[in-house]
């Protein structure tokens, strides 16, 4: 009785939750299932930055006037708003950078260019997004160091013995993925972290598929990177995070440099302004910060136990549906619990682009291709797959949808 | 937009059986065509006699937007003089992204037309385009990829 | 009479183009004059950015489903737009980055680690701001080059018999501003480009005070970058533009790696995907950039000619006003013609920050300090001025309001 | 906010003829103060004999809060302790930031009180504490900032 209480609550929950979303009222047929592309915003972020801009809309920092005081207010407001929401105390070694991407170029140019010496070695994981593969890879190259790939299991995890292989003292960066994009593997990222640590190597870690989904403590974490984007969180484009250590974080140079981030400009040489300013050159982007803050108070009021217990509940059932269609492939843990998110798959003799359009029609939308994640393709010996994922708005129909449309594309080719 | 226009029987059946799916150890043209939405390749062969395609061929591996277009381009082109493929090139071209009066041509076009389906499908029209956009490389002269790389034989 | 009844309509265009700026409208008792660190938006850039969350929102580039299409389209049109509104005709050398500042840090690192060896010359001017500073400066340490600031004359303009003499064959890139955030001066691109062409120097331009104000025809000024930011002209925080030259931008290495700018991506190495992608790593500022190409709709509906007009009125009022009042001096050109959007003044024995302080009390809101130019206040040998900057909803009382809050200023110190 | 509040009568008259402001050739003490958010700065000297502030001075470039604070503080700390300045500094600093009940300490903070009014204005509260967060440093012994550069002479 009380579960099947519990699950009527959920239920009336969602249901009351997708009015939140206005592309989701505004299109009722949709079955969005790219949340870990991107995620749809609630009204309250929209709101929130609208507000900002008709109330309280300044340049921060500069101005002399009570305006600019108070869009400062706002912006770091914000900071000490995502920073709770991910368990980070010194919220001035919170970053706010454009995304993801950036956070990692960050890290890859201004500690990496700094701090990597020819014959150093860097170690990434088979299953990373080029943005967290890419960085180390060219910087690999331009300072003569040896980019080292930590193969994986056959379930699509990294395989820590090997791990623990490739790790040598020369090893001075380990990077790799709390959650992959294109398998919903969760990475054990303490495990991960102590091999590093133990000789010495940088940690950091791509948050980008993990932030939107589990409760985070941060501090307790043990890296000393950590790097999400706002939209893939109901937050706005345009906004993301980096959070550093700041033991390095004050030893490293700047990335990019301009107004807020200076202390001094002389002719000949500069210094540089303290945390977090030294690493935010230009006028910030307050009304994104206000926004991505908007959408931790939209998270924290459903509590990311309860938006893990959903997706939990979605994933098991998507893995069931799909299970039983013949031809259909799932990559990646078998167990729904060792993953977040994400449903990568193929099903045989359909490319996964067709079937992607052939879902479209239903409108469901899933992705379909190599997930920015090339090397992982490679590994899995597939050009491509295609990729359901889901988050707080998804609902059983969404995957039901998916599941006819998999079986539709299948009666098309077969 | 109707699905039905875009996977219409003669496309599915052209990628389930490719024609001309093969290599040409024989060919004195050979270029790599990819899309880079998807990340996709064809390999295009064909053998240039004089002014006539007497032979074309292709490999690779794609969608079934994609294998069906390069088959149905194989069938086409075969046994056409350069000009005449050059131009069929420029006409489908043309067509995948709706710059061409299909019903007026459909007599022309035969079964070609049947790609046409793909120009309501942005997402979709380099997977269409992709043998053709290698088409048109292998048959420019000027272009040093058109050659093959190892010497007919 | 026709004038009058142009001044007349100018008027009521004015009062009715105020109650598009809802915080404007929310605070009718402020005058806004800060508009050089930040502007104001009006609505229909606000709707633009929510209208496009609300119908059109998904990950660009990526999806296999028509949502995803049509995000690529409103992204790919607002490119488009943004183009037209500059002249640009080849769209694909716009790149949208986070602002002025992300701009010229993608110019200094990627052209410049690639291209300025030790013993270069790199020519900057006095009156730059740090993010069209520093950069260079530290790309000049870097590389061992020589970092060269050509002087100005004594009413703040670039003294081009100066730079004749400071840039030689050993120059290799020329970096100014089109419009000086902290004068108002603007200079003459078109003679600056000629002379640093004659050598084969690069031309980078920092737009951030120009783009907002000039009609501006970038195919036909000369230079091979072009720099902005969207929040400086009506659009929304978090976006900003780089114009390149084709040539250029194809041979230079990328500047931030990632998802959406790699064509192949092998274990060792990796190839780039086209312009303007190639330049654009990670999931872009969609949203960012439908708010610039509503700001430039904006714009163009009232015309850059009567944008320019209607600042030239203002400027000379405040010049009138300011220059009535004992004690305060204003900096750069004398002449309202030579000069956008902006007055920069002292005001004898009152230090800016306290007439800011003073001003603001009276909803006078103005920028006091080094206004990121510290070069500059070091050339002009104070520590800092008050600055008042005007836009297309500044009116004739914001002004005027400014120059009773400096008069009584002058009474309270007296 | 009231400016008159910020502005108070004796903040102007500091301001205008500021205390102690000269170099001071035998200082055994010698600090640079800084204001990040305007770049204003402050050379603070001092002249400690044994536990006792014997003299202190400034000189510096900034606003009027920033030059009146300096001002009064150097009137304030001449002849006090080490140990009371050092307190003196903890409880002005405390109050710009409107962590001090100025209502019960009015008695003896005097005319500093004054600088009370500047917590209601969060920008310019680095003007008014720049001089003391100097004295701070120059107080410290085990800060080797504190030193006077060149020994005193
Ligand atoms: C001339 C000039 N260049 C560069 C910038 C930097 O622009 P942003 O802070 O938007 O990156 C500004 C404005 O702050 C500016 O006025
Ligand atoms: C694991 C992972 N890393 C990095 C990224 C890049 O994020 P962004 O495109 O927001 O910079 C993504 C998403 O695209 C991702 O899923
Ligand atoms: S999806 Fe790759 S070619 Fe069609
Ligand atoms: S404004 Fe610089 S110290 Fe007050």
């Amino acid at each position: 009785m009380t579960t099947l209480k519990a699950v009527a609550q959920a239920q009336a929950a969602l249901a009351s939750r997708r009015a939140d979303f206005p592309l989701l009222v505004k299109f009722p047929e949709l079955h969005y299932l790219d949340s870990a592309a991107t995620a749809q915003k609630p009204a309250a972020v929209l709101d929130a930055m609208r507000e900002y801009y008709e109330t309280d809309y300044a340049n921060p920092h500069r101005g002399a006037y009570d305006l600019s005081a108070r869009s400062t207010e706002r912006y770091e407001r914000a900071r000490k708003r995502v920073a709770k929401f991910l368990g980070v105390r010194d919220a001035d070694t919170l970053i706010f950078t454009r995304g993801t991407t950036e956070s990692l170029n960050l890290v890859a140019t201004a500690w990496g260019r700094a701090k990597v010496k020819s014959g150093d070695e860097i170690v990434v994981t088979g299953m990373e997004h080029h943005a967290n593969f890419v960085p180390w890879q060219q910087l690999a190259i331009a300072q003569g160091a040896d980019l080292r790939i930590c193969e994986l299991t056959e379930d699509g995890r990294i395989d820590l013995d090997r791990l623990r292989a490739l790790v040598t003292p020369k090893t001075r960066v380990v990077a790799f993925s709390h959650v992959s994009n294109a398998l919903g593997t969760i990475n054990p990222v303490r495990d991960i972290a102590a091999v590093a640590r133990k000789v010495g190597a940088l940690v950091v870690c791509d948050g980008a598929q993990a932030a939107p989904h589990l409760a985070l403590d941060l501090d307790a974490l043990g890296v000393d990177f950590y790097a999400f984007s706002g939209h893939k969180m109901l937050g706005p484009m345009g906004i993301g995070v980096l959070v550093g250590r700041r033991e390095i974080l004050e030893f490293m140079p700047p990335y990019q440099m301009g107004g807020d981030m200076i202390e001094f400009v002389y002719d000949e040489t500069s210094t540089w302004n303290v945390l977090p300013h030294k690493f935010e050159a230009g006028t910030p982007n307050v009304a994104g910060a206000v926004g991505l803050a908007a959408a931790c108070d939209y998270l924290d009021a459903i509590g990311m136990a309860a938006v893990r217990a959903h997706e939990q509940m979605l994933l098991e059932l998507a893995h069931k549906m799909l299970g039983e269609i013949p031809g259909v492939r799932i990559y990646g843990p078998a167990a729904v619990a060792d993953k977040s998110g994400v449903v990568s798959f193929t099903l045989e003799g359909v490319h996964p682009h067709d079937l992607a359009t052939i879902l479209d029609e239903d409108g469901v939308c899933v992705r379909a291709g190599h997930h920015c994640a090339q090397p992982l393709m490679r590994r899995l010996k597939v050009p491509a797959t295609a990729r359901a994922s889901v988050y707080v708005y998804t609902t059983a129909e969404d995957v039901e949808a998916l599941g006819r449309g998999v079986e539709r594309a299948r009666g098309m080719f077969g | 937009m109707s699905l039905d226009a875009l996977y219409q029987e003669i496309i599915l059946e052209h990628n389930r059986k490719p024609r001309n799916f093969r290599e040409m150890p024989d060919a004195n043209r050979k270029v790599e065509g990819h899309n880079p939405l998807c990340g996709d390749q064809v390999t295009l062969w064909l053998r240039v006699d004089g002014d006539r395609v007497v032979d074309v061929s292709f490999q690779g591996l794609g969608c079934a937007i994609s294998k069906a277009s390069a088959s149905m381009m194989t069938a086409a082109v075969k046994g056409k003089t350069v000009a005449e493929a050059k131009a069929l090139a420029d006409e489908i071209l043309a067509m995948l992204i709706g710059k061409l009066d299909v019903e007026k041509e459909r007599q022309a076009l035969g079964s070609l037309a049947a790609l046409s389906g793909v120009s309501k499908f942005p997402q979709r029209v380099k997977c269409a385009s992709m043998a053709w956009h290698a088409l048109e490389t292998a048959l420019d002269e000027s272009n040093p990829e058109g050659a093959a790389p190892e010497p007919a034989r």
